[in-house]
Order: structure tokens, then C-alpha cells, then sequence
């Protein structure tokens, strides 16, 4: 067994750095802060390279498949013998594979940053925030148990809370943070009970113990049944909507758009390549009980995956700025991947949908990234967003200019870059299982390779644009991850993912599918194509196409009305229609049923203080008469 | 010197002399008058206890000595009374007893 | 002299200093040290009770003391400690502490207001000391009392009514607890013998179930007043926005806890019969405050108000566990007591002292504070997030206690009413970032705040203190729970042998 | 009829009448001095029922104190020649009501009870028998009441003249005077 306690380090040097940040931040050179934590944040990029090595390739395997490793546990709160929260370190193929991508693009986007964020006012918040950040999506993929996954999941929640509003005197930035935090909020309600649905029925929180395939806890608890589903199909669900959320599928994903208007480094980190991946690594998480338990719930999340994948494409080829479109293109290939894990089986070839998701994880983290910090750039080059403000920035940004262009081709899935690989296998994997869904995904794969390309060509192409000062390259702290990112892109594709990062551990064989890959390869030039023809030069083809269809175009730019329908159901439902109420209520039924009941003692009370008038002899004649009474009461009638 | 009077004369004398005083006590307004009707209705209270002890208790002295204290009583009560009718006059000016309803509520 | 009475005669004795300094400007140091003693008292208390436990006493109390003072009725003046008791008084002396601090700057009457404030937490003290229930009782109105006074003299906008109204209700509802008190008293000797107050003798006995059919409500709603149990709760927001920086601070932080634990010692403890019977009831009302206070609290405008209404739904939880019976549930009710009292007593010091500053409590007249007073934004923002349950604080441990250990009951309905309860957490989320977006982010919105000063020193001392033991309680929460947990053996003992499940 | 009886009846008038004329005179002077009238034949009575002691004390304290106490706080406050208002016609009805009624209810009981008289002889009430008593501490002794009531009349001596006295706290406070 080799010794793995080391990596505890890993998520808690940033933990210490966040520390060390926030309360001393202030009192550092900027410089110095920024660089404290890019160096924790390199420090333990190393310590998960040489885990991963070590794990992969040194770890002694059982039957041909990679163990399950506890490296570090403790037990941080008993609820009763066998329900307590443990803290710990659980290393399997898929936490290693998030290791290395979390340290590699937080790593980059620390560099980044450094460029990015020089002479911001609160540059060691930022840095403070994103060690935070680091901490908590590193404790998350490392949890041993599912309620330390909720734990950090609410800790990458206020992470992305804090950095979205990084601008905090921006009322945009201010609502579109409450509005992440709340929603993704609500989601995790859902997985909060789907926990508890899940302990309450097999009586444990433990990820070993769960998933299991040959364990109690999975034969546990399917038997009984509530509305036509069992019991771990709804809990299932209800821990998929806290997926829904963090992951930003429909009709969770109205944050997502919005939440760019944090740091474009952050949007990059958390809001591309790592936190909204959280729903899926979740589901590849409880891959084994969802697939033997809740076949149903994996039913919903290849739904869910698909339609948000095909709803946000549509809605990228109509946005203008540009961070949008990257925002639904996220969407979109977030959903690409839960697809993918729906349609999966568990075990070797069955598994392939399992494999090609992680894949495309892991090479969706490099390339969105990258299109990410290249759109940073970008903005930092012309100060603006919109792509209507931009064009024919090859000249000036050359570097940025190539490796967007990497990203764009492998993005839409051109081969030998790695989301050729990986889009394919997920089709290939969709194919096997449910044509609808592979029909949904080649759709999706022609409109990613024309939304990205049109962004592409509207921004480095296109019109001659008039700059007020000339757009110029970025400082190397910028261009540097640019380039290390678009190597790993293009390259990651030559990872053999079915050897290292599959359903049950083992190694399986895949190869290309031709019959699949040719096809997707012909929508992407399609796409990229039409993107050439509409948007290569400044043409009045789009314009013409968005009037022949109004009303779709119109709808689709609004983003389908989903904001307008979630501020009616907040503003309308909830406050105008729940709060107020229950406020009025409160203050005048409730409290006026107990200011009444002053009211009527006070007033019987007033009325009846007449009798005490002050009047001496009316006081002696009420005595004397009650007295005579009295007396004529015992003597007489009291007999 | 009592023979051929029966009790119930005292008694019906001092009861007279007794709701003269309370009815005087109940319709004067003047605090003085007031205080007039109480020595009236602590004086058929002494007639009762002097009649009560001379016919039933001829062999005790309790009802005697009760007139007595009550005598004493009722000389403290007119002193402090007074002074305080003179004080409430001095503040008041007026002793009329439906003038004087401070303490009221 | 036994250690607890000592937190009984600390505080006296402080007010005797407090009474006997000539300047004013001493009153409030000998508070402080007299305060600063009784913090330290407690940790010696926290150290002796951890360490006799450790050497195996397995007592039910600890460091108990008896003495008879009313020897007709059996009334005794009993003392001892349990780690929940333990744990009360812990923060009991850590929220007075810091009020002293949070009302460093009040000078009308200064004397009479330390000596009120430090009346009211001997109250306090003493209630959480007792195990007799007359005593309990005695030390329970003395808490209450002072509260008028500190409200209707030192407060703010309609001071007397608000007053008046706390006042009265409380009371009413110390008439119900005496009702019950007495009702317990009479049948704690249902075999004949010596009637007694004793808490851990009449916990021996079963009281006939007649009896406990009445006296259970009248208990358990008489401290639920307290508790802001719906729909007695409607002091709570009238009191709260009325009462000075301190007293909110004591009352909300700590004299809503006295609800709660007295509902868990007298009404749950006592009767468990009846609890299981009765409990239905309860559960709806609970979970109706949990849900109703955090709705309510979504569209107020005065920060005060806010809180209140946010304690109402926090309160709400601790009642809603305990009855759960259940020893999870059971622990996460005294951790949310705990980590409602330090969460809620930061809000309010910092709503004192944010109002100190701007003189105003309205939140639509305010708007940008993070730049203009950073250290109690970020401070405002830390008690915002630990109020809505953000894990590495004390909030989140008690929720997810009570959750998890609600969610095990064996009934269906106490399942569902736990997830409805849960749901407040999104609520909480809703009504917490309204207030941090509105108040504290955003652009600036008032040019005469720009000159205000942040926290000064006995600000941060009173502030930090509080914002460290959340921090505490949240990243490292097993010695606390298993503490409480071990306390609870009794209790779950004597409903386990009720009904197994 | 006997002498004593026409006494008695002489004084029972004497009593009543003045008793009336006291309680519904409009001249408070004239009231006082109806007020002795009924003092005195009160004290007639006490001579009749052979308490000589009694009696004396009724004229020296009443007739001699208490009464001179009245005039003088009279003459202090009242003009001698005022007359008063008559009371309410409603005041008056209802207090007359109240007060016949009592009246007859007592008359009535007085009447239905039969009372024994008993045949033990009767006591002489010698001055000396009194002093005695009044300083005994035995079964008839009365020095506890005694002494309570010499310090009841110390007290009622110090609180006349401490309330009556001009200046003092009571002038300083805010008066709430109700002055016409």
C-alpha cells in the first residue's frame, strides 16, 4: 500500500492561504499576496501530479481495476452509531482526474489572474476568495462521504457567491450573485433531502459503503416504493436536483448567464471548468446506485442533460456578449456530459458513456478555460463584452488569436484535438443506448461548432472595428496559461481515459466508431461553414435570417423568457404573494389578535375605573348598602 | 336605675342613633359634618357595648372597658381627622368632601 | 462556596461594585471585569466538567448542592450541571460579555443600566443552574423583569408599548409555566410520600397521564412563548426593535434559550408520555414559526426586524427537535440554541453599532456600507452566512443535527414535516443576501456616510469574540455534540424504555 | 311608668331628635352644638346604665374635647353663617333608603332575638376596680389594650401635628391644587 496521508495537504494549504489572506490580506503588498497563493496554489498542482502518478500508475489493483483508497478520515460529527459526517480523503480514478484538472486551471488561473487583476482595489480578497474557492472544490471531489460532498458543495456555492460579487459596488454583479446563490441554493435543498432520503434508508453516508454494487446499502431501500418510483430513485432525483443546480441545467440554469459578471479568471475557474462540473462528478460519484437503484432517476439526468444541452445551444447563437455565449456553451456541454452518464451502463463497454463523460470533463475543463481567459483578454484588450464592439482583433491579439482558435476547433469537436475524442465517444455511447437522444446530440455538435465559430469570426475577423486605443497583447502572466492551456486541449485527447477513469475501475477497449465519428466531424465543418459564411465578413445575413424568423429569434435572445418567468415566480409569487402576507398577517391578525386582547382589557378596564371616582361617600354607600345586603342575605335567605 | 327597661330599647336606640349617623355620614357634604356623623355612629356602638355588658355580662367589665378605648380611639381619630380636614383645606381650600377626589382612577 | 452558586454570587457581587463606584465611568469597567470573571468561571466550569466526566463520573448532575429554604413545600435551592447546562452557561457568559462590550457607549443612567443588564443575566444564570423547579422558576422571573426596564427606559422608537407587550406576554406566560410548574409539583408523588420541585427526583416518577395531558401544554407553551413559539412569538419583533443594542443581544442570544431549555427540561424531560402523544401539535406550530418567521422576515425593512423574525424561525427549529425525541434531533436543538444565541447576538451588535452610526435601522435608507465601514460589513456578512447555515459555522452543524436526526423518525409525517422545515433554509438564504445586497453592497448611496468610522475598540472586542466561538463551534463540533449527546442519556434512556423504535 | 322609664324615654328623644337635627342641619355650628346635645344625653345614658366612670369620661372627652376640637376647626374653616345646600334630592332619597332599611333590618333582628338575662349579680364599677383592671396583667386585665392605646394617642399627637403643621414636604411638591 503506498502511502497516500500527504494528500490532506492538498485541499488544506489553500484552506490556510484563504486564512492567512483574509486576515492578514490587507496588511501585505498586493504583489505579495497574489503571489503567496499562486505559490500555494503550484504547490499543491505538483502534489497532484505526483498523487496521480503514484494512484495510476504505482497503486496496486484488484482484479485489474483501481481501488478505492481512504487516505485520510476523521470523523467530524456523530449523529447517531452509524450516521456521522467524517472528513477525509478519498482517492479513486475519478477524484485523481479532478484533482489534476482543479490545480491545473486553478493554477492557470492564478497566473492569469496576476495579469488579469493588476491594481484592482481588493486584489488579496481575490486571491483570499479563490483560495477558498480551491479549498472547497478540492474537498469536494476528495469527500469520503456524501455529506462532506454537501458540506463543500455549500462552501464552492459562498465561494462562487463571493467572486461573482467581487464587484461589489456593482448592482449587477451584487443581484447576479444573490441570484447564483439562491438558486443553486434551492437545488441543494434538494440535495439536502435527497441525503437525508438516502440515510434514512441505508443508514450510512459513507461513498464506499454506498456504491458498493455488491453492498447492502444499494440492495437496501429499492424495495419500498412511493408513487410509482422507489424510494432511491426519488432520493436520486432529489440528489440530481442539487446537481441540476450547481451544474446550471435547465430550468436551474438562469444563474449561470448572469454570474459572468464576476472576474472573467473566475468565470473561467469556477463557472467553465470546475464548479459546474460538480453535478456531474455527483452523478459519476453515485454512479453505481443510480445505475443498479435508480435506473429511473439515470432516465431523468440523460433527459435533463439532453435537453439543457440543445435549449442552451440554441440560445448561445443568439447572444452577443460574449461571456454569454461561453456561459450557455458551458450549459450546453454540461449537459453533454450528464447525457452521457445517463445513457451509461456500469461495467466495461457498457461503461463507455461513464468514460466518455469524465472524458469530456476533463477536456472541457482545458479548452473552456482557455476560451475563457482568451475572451479575458480579449475584454481586457477592447473594455467591452459585446462582440458587436469587437472584430479583426487577429492583428492585434495574435497570441490570444491562436489559441482561441485551438479552443473553437476543439470545442467543435475537430479531430486530433481532444473534444473530438471525447464528443465521439459520447455519442458512440448515446447511439447505443437511445437514438432520440443521439439525434438531440448531433444537433447540438452542428450548432456548438456554428455559435463558437460565429463569436470566432465576429471577434478576430469580421468587421474593422475602430478602436479608441489600439488593442494590444496581453502581458505574459496572461499569454502564458493561454498557451499552456491550448496544449492541453489539443493534447488530451491522447489520454487513454478508458484505461484510467472507467465505471467500475477496469480497464476496457474503445476505439473510434467511424460510422459515428465522420458524421460529427462533417455537422462541425457544417457548422463552422455556415458561421464562415454568415460572420467571415460583415454581411447583413444574419440580420435577414433573424427577421425571417422573428418570433424565434425573438425568444430565443431572451433566453426563452426563463429570467422574466423566474422574477414573476420571485417577485410576484414569493413576495408579493407568500412574504407580504404573511408579513401583513403577522403583524395584524397575529399580533392584533394579542394587541386585542390588550385592547379589551384596557377598554372593559376603562370603563369600569368610574367606579372609582374619588368620591368618598360613594365609595360609603356602595360599602354600606353591600353590607346591608350581605346581611339580608345570611339572615334571611340563606336559610 | 335600669329596671323596667329591656334591652331591646338600648339597642333599638343606639340602632336609630346608628343609621343617623350613616345617613348623615352618606348625604353631608362638609368633611367636618362627616365627621360629626362618625363620632354619631361610634357613640351608638357605645351604647350597645355599655347596654350588652350591663344586661348580659353584668359580672364583667369588657364592655365597659371596650366604650373606653373607643372614646380614646375615637378623640385620636377626631385629632388627626381635623388636621388633616385643615391640610386638605389649606390646599384646597374647600373641605367639601366631593371636591376632594384626587385619589381617584 | 460551590462553583455554581459562585455564578450566581459573581454577578451580585458585581452589581454591588457597580452600585458602590462613585464615577460613572467605572460602572463599566467593573462590569467588564465582573463579566470577564464569569467568562473565565465558565471555562473553569467547562474544564472541571469535561475532566469529572473524563474520570468517569457518570452522574446524571454534576457539582450538586442542595439546601432547603422553604421547608413546608419542599422548595429547595438546588444546583447542579449537566453538559447541557454546561454548555448554556457557556454562552450565557459569552453573550453578556459581549453585550457589555456592544453597549460600551450607553450613558443615560449608566449605573442603573449595568445593573439591570447584569440583574438580568444573574437570572439567567441561576435558571440554568437549577434543578429545582421552584428555584428555576424564581431565577426565571428575574430574568424577566429587569427586561422591562432595560427596554422601557434605555430603548428606541415606541419603547414603552414594545415593553409593555414583552413584558405582559412573557408574564402570561410565566403564568402558564407556574400552573404547570405546580401541577408537577402536586403529582410528583404519585405513590403517595413527599411532594418535591426536584427535577431529577420527579424525572424517577411517571405522572399520571391525566395529568400530564394538562400540564404538558401548559408547560410547554409557557416556555415556548419565550421560545417564539407561533403564534406567541409576536413580542418578539416589537421587543427586539425597540430594546437597546445590549438587551436585544441578551434577550434574543440568550433569554429565548431559556424557552428552549426549559421546555426541554420541564415539559420534555418530565413528561415524554405526553410528548409522544401530544407532540403532533406542536410539530405543526414549530414548523409553521420555522417557515412563517422566514417568510416573514423576506419583506421587512427594519433590520431589527429582520433579525427577529429570522429568530422566530431559528427558535422555531430548536422547539421542532426537541420534540422529535430522538437523541439527534435532541443534540442538534441544544447546538442551534448555542449557535442561535451567538449568531443572533452578533447581528445584533452589529446592528447597534451600524446604528449608532447612521441612525437609522431602515434598510432601503442605507446601501453601500461595505466601503465605508468594512470591518462590520464583513463582519455583518460572516453572521449572514453562518445564520444561513454556511458550513465552517456553528448554524450548519445544528441544522444538519436536527435534519438528519429528525429524518430518522420512524412516522412518515414527522418526515415530511422535517423536509418542510428544511426547506426554511432556502428562505433563510433568500432574506439574509436581501438584506447583505441592499445594505451592505452596491454603490454608496448616502454621501454623509462616508465620514463614519469603523468599529473602535471595545466594537471589535465584542464582535470578535462572538464571531470566533461560531467559528469554533463550526469547524470542530464533536466535543460539543458528544458532550451534549452524553447529557442526553437520561432523557433517551426514559424514552426508550417507552417505546422502543 | 317609673321615673327611670320617662328618663330613658326623655333621653331617647332627646338623642334622636338631635341626632337628626346634627346629620340634616344647614348651619354646621348649629350642627356641632346638636352634636353635643346628643353627646351629653349619650352620656345620660351611661349614667342610667350605672357606668359613672364612663359617662364622666363621654362628657369631659366628647362634650369637653372633641366637640371644641369641631367648633375650633369650624371657625377655622367656615364662615359661621353660611349655610350649606341642601343634599340631593336623589343623594338623600337613596342614602335614606339605605339607612331605613339597615335601620329596620337591625330593629327587626333586635326584636326576634330573645334575650337572656342572666342572674349573676352585677358588679360594682368602682374606680378603683377600673385603675386596677386597667394596669392587670391577669385574665381580666387590660393592660396590652391600654398600653396600645396610650401609644396610639402618642401617635395620633405626633401625625395631628405633623400633618397640620404649615410648612414641609407636602407645600414643596408640584401641588395639583384645584383652586377655583
Amino acid at each position: 500500500m503506498i502511502n497516500l496521508g500527504y494528500t490532506i495537504w492538498i485541499p488544506l494549504l489553500p484552506f490556510l492561504m484563504f486564512l492567512l489572506l483574509g486576515l492578514a490580506g490587507h496588511k501585505l503588498k498586493h504583489k505579495l499576496s497574489g503571489l503567496l497563493g499562486t505559490g500555494g496554489l503550484a504547490i499543491i498542482t505538483v502534489l497532484s501530479y505526483i498523487t496521480a502518478y503514484k494512484y495510476f500508475f504505482t497503486s496496486e489493483k484488484i482484479d485489474g481495476a483501481y481501488q478505492k483508497i481512504t487516505a485520510f478520515n476523521i470523523t467530524w460529527l456523530q449523529f447517531t452509531d452509524k450516521l456521522h459526517i467524517d472528513l477525509g480523503v478519498l482517492l479513486d480514478p475519478i477524484s485523481v482526474m479532478m484533482l489534476i484538472v482543479i490545480t491545473t486551471v486553478s493554477f492557470m488561473v492564478h497566473i492569469y489572474s496576476l495579469g488579469y487583476m493588476k491594481g484592482e482595489k481588493g486584489f488579496e480578497r481575490y486571491f483570499a476568495f479563490l483560495s477558498l474557492f480551491s479549498f472547497s472544490m478540492l474537498g469536494l471531489v476528495l469527500a469520503t462521504n456524501i455529506f462532506q460532498m454537501y458540506i463543500f458543495w455549500e462552501l464552492v456555492g459562498v465561494s462562487s457567491y463571493l467572486l461573482i460579487g467581487f464587484y461589489y459596488q456593482k448592482p449587477s454583479a451584487v443581484s447576479a450573485s444573490k441570484k447564483a446563490f439562491i438558486v443553486t441554493r434551492f437545488a441543494d435543498l434538494g440535495f439536502l433531502i435527497g441525503i437525508l432520503l438516502l440515510s434514512f434508508n441505508t443508514k450510512t453516508f459513507d461513498f464506499i459503503t454506498l456504491t458498493d454494487p455488491t453492498g447492502t446499502a444499494i440492495a437496501q431501500g429499492s424495495g419500498i416504493v412511493f408513487m410509482g418510483l422507489s424510494v432511491m430513485t426519488w432520493s436520486m432525483i432529489f440528489v440530481f436536483m442539487g446537481g441540476i443546480g450547481k451544474s446550471a441545467m435547465f430550468p436551474f440554469h438562469i444563474w449561470l448567464p448572469d454570474a459572468m459578471e464576476g472576474p472573467t479568471p473566475v468565470s473561467a475557474l469556477i463557472h467553465a471548468a470546475t464548479m459546474v462540473v460538480a453535478g456531474v462528478y455527483l452523478i459519476a460519484r453515485m454512479f453505481p446506485i443510480y445505475t443498479f437503484s435508480a435506473p429511473v432517476a439515470l432516465e431523468v439526468v440523460a433527459y435533463v442533460g439532453a435537453f439543457s444541452s440543445l435549449f442552451a445551444a440554441i440560445i448561445a447563437c443568439t447572444q452577443t456578449d460574449i461571456k454569454r455565449v461561453l456561459a450557455y456553451s458551458t450549459i450546453s456541454q454540461i449537459g453533454y456530459m450528464l447525457l452521457a452518464l445517463g445513457v451509461s451502463g456500469y461495467g466495461g463497454y457498457e461503461g463507455l458513456g461513464y468514460m466518455a463523460s469524465m472524458f469530456h470533463l476533463f477536456a472541457h475543463a482545458m479548452f473552456k478555460a482557455l476560451l475563457f481567459l482568451g475572451a479575458g483578454a480579449i475584454i481586457h484588450a477592447v473594455h467591452s463584452n459585446y462582440m458587436t464592439d469587437m472584430g479583426g482583433l487577429r492583428k492585434y491579439l495574435p497570441v490570444t488569436h491562436m489559441t482561441f482558435l485551438i479552443a473553437c476547433l476543439t470545442i467543435a469537436g475537430i479531430p486530433p484535438l481532444s473534444g473530438f475524442f471525447s464528443k465521439d465517444e459520447i455519442l458512440a455511447a448515446a447511439l447505443h443506448s437511445n437514438k432520440l437522444l443521439f439525434a438531440v446530440e448531433y444537433a447540438v455538435a452542428g450548432l456548438t461548432a456554428f455559435y463558437m465559430f460565429r463569436i470566432y469570426f465576429s471577434i478576430f475577423w469580421g468587421k474593422e472595428t475602430q478602436y479608441h486605443e489600439t488593442p494590444h497583447e496581453a502581458p505574459p502572466t496572461m499569454t502564458i496559461p493561454l498557451i499552456v492551456l491550448a496544449i492541453g486541449s489539443a493534447l488530451s485527447g491522447l489520454i487513454p481515459f478508458n484505461e484510467l477513469v472507467t465505471s467500475d475501475g477496469k480497464a476496457f477497449e474503445s476505439e473510434i466508431e467511424l460510422l459515428v465519428a465522420i458524421p460529427s466531424v462533417l455537422i462541425g465543418l457544417l457548422g463552422i461553414g455556415i458561421a464562415y459564411v454568415m460572420y467571415r465578413k460583415e454581411t447583413t445575413i444574419p440580420e435577414k435570417l433573424a427577421a425571417t424568423f422573428k418570433y424565434s429569434y425573438k425568444w430565443a435572445y431572451n433566453k426563452f423568457y426563463m429570467d422574466e418567468l423566474y422574477l414573476f415566480v420571485t417577485k410576484k409569487i414569493i413576495f408579493k404573494h407568500i412574504s407580504e402576507p404573511v408579513a401583513w398577517f403577522d403583524r395584524h391578525i397575529v399580533d392584533g389578535t394579542m394587541n386585542a386582547i390588550a385592547y379589551v382589557t384596557q377598554s372593559v378596564s376603562f370603563r369600569i375605573r368610574g367606579l372609582q371616582s374619588g368620591q368618598l361617600q360613594k365609595y360609603a354607600y356602595v360599602f354600606f348598602t353591600g353590607a346591608i345586603l350581605l346581611a339580608i342575605l345570611f339572615i334571611y335567605l340563606w336559610k | 336605675m335600669n329596671a323596667g327597661i329591656p334591652i331591646q330599647y338600648f339597642l333599638i336606640l343606639a340602632a336609630i342613633m346608628f343609621f343617623t349617623g350613616i345617613y348623615g355620614f352618606l348625604t353631608r357634604r362638609n368633611l367636618i359634618t362627616i365627621l360629626m356623623s362618625v363620632e354619631l355612629i361610634l357613640n351608638s356602638v357605645n351604647i350597645n357595648f355599655l347596654a350588652f355588658n350591663r344586661y348580659l355580662y353584668p359580672h364583667k367589665l369588657d364592655g365597659m372597658f371596650f366604650s373606653l378605648f373607643i372614646i380614646a380611639v375615637a378623640a385620636a381619630e377626631a385629632a388627626v381627622a381635623i388636621s388633616i380636614i385643615i391640610n386638605i383645606y389649606r390646599r384646597f381650600t374647600t373641605i367639601n368632601v366631593e371636591d376632594v377626589d384626587e385619589m381617584k382612577y | 462556596m460551590d462553583i455554581l452558586t459562585q455564578f450566581v454570587v459573581i454577578p451580585l457581587l458585581t452589581i454591588t461594585g457597580i452600585i458602590l463606584v462613585k464615577d460613572t465611568r467605572q460602572v463599566k469597567m467593573v462590569s467588564a471585569i465582573g463579566m470577564g470573571l464569569q467568562l473565565i468561571m465558565a471555562g473553569i466550569l467547562l474544564f472541571l466538567y469535561v475532566s469529572a466526566r473524563r474520570a468517569g463520573n457518570s452522574a446524571e448532575m454534576l457539582f450538586v448542592k442542595d439546601i432547603v429554604w422553604f421547608k413546608s413545600l419542599n422548595i429547595h435551592y438546588t444546583v447542579g450541571v449537566d453538559g447541557i447546562s454546561v454548555a448554556m452557561i457557556c454562552l450565557t457568559s459569552l453573550v453578556v460579555f459581549a453585550g457589555i462590550f456592544a453597549s460600551w457607549e450607553v450613558d443615560f443612567l449608566r449605573k442603573e443600566f449595568f445593573v439591570s443588564l447584569i440583574l438580568l443575566a444573574t437570572g439567567v444564570f441561576g435558571f440554568f443552574i437549577s434543578i429545582d423547579l421552584f428555584t428555576m422558576f424564581l431565577f426565571y422571573e428575574l430574568a424577566v423583569i429587569p427586561m422591562y426596564l432595560l427596554i422601557g427606559i434605555w430603548g428606541s422608537g415606541p419603547k414603552e408599548y414594545a415593553a409593555m407587550k414583552l413584558t405582559l406576554m412573557l408574564m402570561g406566560a410565566s403564568a402558564l409555566i407556574l400552573v404547570g410548574i405546580l401541577g408537577i409539583y402536586f403529582n410528583s408523588a404519585p405513590a403517595g410520600g413527599q411532594l418535591t420541585f426536584n427535577i431529577l427526583d420527579i424525572s424517577k416518577v411517571k405522572i399520571p397521564m391525566s395529568a400530564q395531558y394538562l400540564f404538558f401544554p401548559l408547560t410547554f407553551v409557557g416556555f415556548g412563548v419565550l421560545g417564539a413559539l407561533f403564534p406567541f412569538h409576536t413580542w418578539s419583533p416589537d421587543g427586539h426593535s425597540s430594546a437597546p443594542t445590549a438587551v436585544s443581544m441578551l434577550h434574543a442570544g440568550v433569554l429565548m434559550k431559556l424557552g428552549g431549555y426549559g421546555a426541554f427540561r420541564v415539559a420534555i424531560f418530565l413528561m415524554p408520555e405526553a410528548v409522544k402523544e401530544l407532540s403532533w401539535i406542536f410539530i405543526i406550530l414549530t414548523s409553521v414559526s420555522v417557515i412563517y418567521g422566514a417568510f416573514g422576515a423576506i419583506v421587512q425593512k427594519d433590520l431589527k426586524y429582520i433579525n427577529a423574525y429570522s429568530s422566530v424561525s431559528h427558535c422555531g427549529l430548536v422547539l421542532f427537535a426537541i420534540l422529535m425525541l430522538n437523541q439527534t434531533a435532541m443534540t442538534g436543538a441544544i447546538i442551534q440554541m448555542i449557535s442561535h444565541g451567538l449568531m443572533t447576538a452578533l447581528f445584533f451588535a452589529l446592528i447597534g453599532m451600524i446604528y449608532g452610526r447612521t441612525h437609522t435601522r431602515m434598510i432601503n435608507e442605507m446601501g453601500g456600507l461595505m466601503k465605508v465601514i468594512p470591518f462590520l460589513s464583513v463582519c455583518y456578512v460572516i453572521a449572514g452566512l453562518a445564520s444561513l447555515g454556511l458550513p465552517g459555522f456553528s448554524g450548519f452543524v445544528a441544522e444538519m443535527t436536527i435534519f438528519v436526526g429528525a429524518f430518522q423518525h420512524p412516522e412518515i409525517f414527522y418526515r415530511v414535516v422535517t423536509v418542510i422545515a428544511a426547506s426554511s433554509i432556502v428562505i433563510t438564504a433568500v432574506y439574509i443576501l436581501r438584506v447583505v445586497a441592499i445594505l451592505l453592497l452596491g454603490p454608496a448611496t448616502n454621501e454623509h456616510f462616508d465620514h463614519f468610522t469603523d468599529a473602535k475598540w471595545f466594537e471589535k472586542v465584542s464582535v470578535i469574540t462572538l464571531i470566533c466561538f461560531i467559528a469554533l463551534i463550526g469547524l470542530a463540533p464533536f466535543w460539543l455534540s458528544s458532550m451534549i449527546g452524553s447529557s442526553l442519556q437520561p432523557i433517551m434512556n426514559k424514552i426508550l424504555a417507552l417505546n422502543p423504535f | 311608668m317609673i321615673a327611670n322609664q320617662i328618663m330613658f324615654f326623655l333621653l331617647s328623644a332627646m338623642i334622636i331628635v338631635f341626632s337628626i337635627l346634627t346629620v340634616i342641619s344647614r348651619k354646621i355650628l348649629r350642627a356641632a352644638i346638636y352634636l353635643l346635645f346628643v353627646l351629653v344625653s349619650t352620656s345620660g345614658l351611661y349614667f342610667m346604665l350605672n357606668y359613672q366612670f364612663l359617662a364622666a369620661v363621654q362628657l369631659t372627652v366628647y362634650a369637653g374635647g372633641i366637640v371644641v376640637l369641631i367648633i375650633f376647626s369650624i371657625l377655622l374653616t367656615s364662615h359661621i353663617s353660611q349655610r350649606f345646600e341642601p343634599a340631593g334630592l336623589k343623594k338623600s332619597m337613596f342614602s335614606a333608603i339605605a339607612a331605613l332599611t339597615g335601620a329596620i333590618l337591625s330593629i327587626v333582628t333586635i326584636l326576634d332575638y330573645k334575650f337572656e338575662a342572666t342572674a349573676i349579680a352585677a358588679k360594682e364599677v368602682d374606680m378603683r376596680l377600673i385603675g386596677k383592671s386597667l394596669l392587670s396583667v391577669d385574665y381580666d386585665g387590660y393592660v396590652l389594650p391600654f398600653e396600645v392605646i396610650s401609644v396610639l394617642l402618642l401617635a395620633a399627637m405626633v401625625a395631628a401635628i405633623a400633618i397640620a403643621k404649615k410648612s414641609g414636604p407636602a407645600k414643596t411638591q408640584s401641588p395639583t391644587l384645584k383652586q377655583e
